[in-house]
């Protein structure tokens, strides 16, 4: 991240995302800080779905007239663009599912099943959302593989050193880790932790669903073995996500759902599979979604992921300031330095619940509760949080209205202003 | 801001009957809402009448499962089990007296479920669907 | 069906559906006769998925603030309207997958991996869908159940007796079989084969892909044990389908896909399962596809389902008369009484994939090839068919174009007009 | 109909070089493209010059495909097996001379698909990617 980094009009990029121009409740600015749970759309987004359902939708793939040629243009087009969004090394290795979730389960039911051994070890972590931790104790349970926790240190970092220890003295095979932490906002090394795990034989797969919107990934760069994302947290429609493999590990991996598409051949007797992309994509896909992520991807790039992540900074920094002012409220995560777009929270004596409910009356809207994130708050030791999260079209007003209105949470409890 | 009257602000700081479990008790449960952290525990005793005559209540969690389960459990004292079994959603959302969206709903019925899912144990019965 | 219906108003039909009207090239009218791989959306949908983006998203299930709020009742109530559309029993019995493929392997992974044994029989047909055949040849292969295949008779009918021979002679455990064929027509007698399945101790899965598009399902008539279908062949969007399941079924199953939402709580150790319908839908769903879901239910319903069967009879067998009147073509399937919404042939000389390109110089968009139901093209005894098929906005003047397509394809191949 | 040329129906109709695979072949090949059920077969004889001196084609498909074998086959008698190496989807292009859809650009390349993995074999090398 050394390009220099242009300051984005806030203002223009807010008039793109008509949900925000509204009042949550009669006289309430609508304030909305819940990104990271789902960003807004821009119209360019909506539009561009709508388009393609006004002027070129059918089925993809193999149908012989001009509107499947469209959408089969939009569908692999979105592809394309996916593709050199995160710098991979070719369309092949972007598999359609529908969320950061079915990519996940995709690596554990294909990958997973046909290369673990019982005893093999696979290392998550301590503050994994819970899409990277259910799929693997699914599997853990129906193969014998032994799965590994690397812990959250007390600033809210990951354990490196027993990382290494896991990487020396297990037998790992896989590395599953977020690569920024939707509770603690937290950046984990991965670029470091991969050459880590490639070094002790591991593969490494990274939970892109909150760095992929927020700042330039580079699977190359990363040399990350999987990378798994949701259109619905950047920009993109919901009912579209996305798994990257390295095109050699794609190739050797067993499909995992069966049907129309994925195969090349089919007898009673059995299948033989399509080609990669194909392979992975049963049935009909999520095109008009497709056409909606590529536009994503496009707003994006032209706002440019790097300026994105300053804006993003600036705001959240600002958040970090203002909030740690306040009476009673603790703050979650590492230091500004260490982390990105997330502000989670505890208010002494309110619950995160009713903070929530306070702050929506207000038109702020927060996220309250463990954020899928159960074993991280068991060792934060609370049972929930309250979260702000951040997006391009958020501002340092917006912050202002999120400090007023827990001031205002404080007053409505009795805790004084 | 109608949603914390004074009067659940005022139950869920100070909650009624909220202290150790009666020992003995002549019913008692426990249940949790995982989404939101809410945790309950119920212990009643009954007269020779089988009416309820001490509730205590343990817990943790937001304002509204805490101030529901102390306004409840000041309804039912003197009530009959017939009575506690013919309690349904409605009272309690009267009882709180403020309108709440399906999320919190669940922070709201928490101790009715505790309640219900107690009596029931106690006269041998299952809880009905969706109650 | 004993239900008088009502002639439809095909014309302000049409006027629904934008993408309709335009031309597929410079002065040839789009003859979109492709629904049966993809159906068109009207307007009512798009704007429906439109309006939620710019009014209503944020991610569903315990978000405390307005827009959560909106987003879930959109979302669950797109659930009830799905339920009251097929009549089942709850909502809860209704679970939001991609599409008919996605359920169909929901099935196979989760029932099917939980309840065979070796040896047990699963009883599929000769006129599956790829969707219906692949999923069961991987789990086939995984866990040593047998497959039997009910074979086509000579007038596109399944064969009854073979059907009862093997719930007579064999262990079998569950019958999947699409309720209407994607190539042939045929509507299979589903109930009655339900009422037989049951009463040899087997489950019944209906592949309503073709079905529940077309005419009115009900689940409880039918007593189907499990029911999947697609959005997008039924004016809904891409991106979401349905599987419906008899609750007590579904309670019984393991979940598929692991991750958020379908949890009630993690640790470490282990997981333990949300309620239905939440246990088998692992993420963020797809929720402004269920808002569009929601109301393409209320578009069909608001037509009827039996009108909209009834229309699409008028059109079919007009196409059947007049396509049996050119030399050189044949037809592929049951008579018209036994069938519903294809029209599916061959022209002796010219290969189906040269017809479907000169039928779309025409502007008539056909779909040609094996339609994913390679083992029906075997016993058909062709490679490939072009196949015309027809909703509820198509005419007896799209008929008239088709043929005339078709003469003029014919021409073109010197084979005379 | 730019599609449908009548060069491109000729050769659909009456394509060159069909018949009985040549027996000894120096080089055979068959491969399908199974979405569309097109099938080619081919069988090439060569020289000393290692120029191809006789070909033959059996097959079955839509006439983009039957075509484009047709018309190769023809194209490449005389042709070393460099040159046989250097042919590309252009090429092929060129001779159908008609724009193609991505759908039947597969049917039409079926037949360098064919000789170029036959040519291939022959010469001991693996095909390269996405050629
Ligand atoms: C009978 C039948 N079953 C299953 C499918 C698969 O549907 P989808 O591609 O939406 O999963 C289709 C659609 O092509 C079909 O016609
Ligand atoms: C770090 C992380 N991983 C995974 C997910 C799951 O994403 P989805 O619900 O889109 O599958 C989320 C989103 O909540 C997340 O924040």
């Amino acid at each position: 991240m050394t390009h220099p980094t242009v300051p984005l009009d806030i203002a223009a990029i807010r008039a793109d995302f008509p949900i925000l121009d509204q009042e949550a409740h009669p006289g309430k600015r609508l304030v909305f800080l819940d990104s990271a749970a789902s960003s807004q759309k821009p119209r360019q987004v909506i539009d561009a779905m709508s388009h393609y359902y006004e002027t070129s939708h059918a089925n993809v793939h193999r149908g012989i007239h001009v509107l499947s040629e469209r959408a089969t243009a939009a569908y692999e087009g979105a592809r394309e663009k996916v593709c050199a969004f995160i710098n991979a090394a070719s369309p092949r290795e972007i598999i359609f599912t529908r969320n950061t979730t079915e990519s996940i389960n995709l690596i554990a039911y294909s990958w997973g099943r046909a290369t673990l051994r019982p005893g093999d070890v696979i290392v998550l972590s301590e503050m994994e959302h819970h899409s990277n931790l259910v799929p693997w104790h699914i599997l853990a349970e129906q193969t014998g593989v032994h799965l590994r926790y690397i812990p959250v240190t007390d600033e809210g970092l990951l354990d490196l050193d027993a990382y290494r220890a896991f990487l020396r003295e297990e037998p790992v095979r896989l590395v599953s880790i977020m690569h920024v932490s939707n509770v603690l906002g937290t950046v984990n090394p991965v670029r470091e932790m991969i050459a880590e795990a490639h070094a002790a034989g591991a593969l490494f797969a990274v939970d892109g669903a909150q760095s992929v919107p927020h700042l330039a990934v580079d699977v190359q760069a990363l040399d990350a073995d999987f990378l798994a994302f949701s259109a619905h947290k950047m920009a993109g429609p919901t009912g579209i996500g996305v798994l990257y493999g390295k095109r050699a590990l794609l190739e050797a991996m067993p499909p995992f759902l069966g049907g129309g598409e994925m195969i090349r051949r089919v007898t009673l007797e059995g299948s033989t599979w399509n080609d990669l992309p194909h392979k992975f994509e049963a049935g009909t896909p999520a095109i008009a979604e497709a056409a909606g992520l590529g536009a994503a991807v496009d707003y994006l790039g032209a706002l440019g992921m790097d300026n994105i992540l300053a804006h993003e900074k600036i705001v959240a920094d600002y958040a970090l300031d203002r909030l740690s002012e306040i009476p009673g409220l603790t703050l979650y995560g590492p230091d500004a330095s260490q982390r990105n777009g997330v502000a989670t929270f505890t208010l002494q004596d309110i619950h995160a619940h009713d903070v929530a409910q306070l702050l929506d009356a207000e038109g702020v809207a927060v996220r309250a509760g463990h954020h899928c994130a159960m074993p991280l708050h068991k060792r934060l030791g609370v049972a929930a949080t309250a979260r702000a999260s951040f997006y391009v079209y958020n501002t340092r007003d917006d912050v202002d209205a999120l400090v007023e209105a827990i001031y205002n949470a404080r007053r409505v409890f009795g805790l004084g202003g | 801001m109608d949603l914390y009257m004074e009067n659940i602000i005022d139950h869920g700081q100070h909650p009624r009957n909220f202290g150790e479990p009666l020992d003995p008790a002549d019913i008692e449960y426990e249940d949790d809402n995982p989404f939101c952290g809410d945790h309950l525990h119920l212990t009643l005793q009954l007269d020779e009448q089988n009416r309820v005559k001490a509730v205590s209540w343990q817990g943790e969690g937001c304002t509204i499962s805490q101030a529901s389960a102390s306004m409840l459990g000041e309804e039912i004292i003197g009530k009959t089990l017939d009575e506690l079994r013919n309690l349904d959603r409605q009272d309690v959302l009267d009882l709180l007296g403020i309108p709440l969206s399906p999320t919190r709903l669940k922070c709201a019925l928490l101790s009715l479920k505790v309640l219900k899912a107690g009596v029931y144990a106690h006269l041998g019965w299952s809880v009905q669907e969706d109650e």
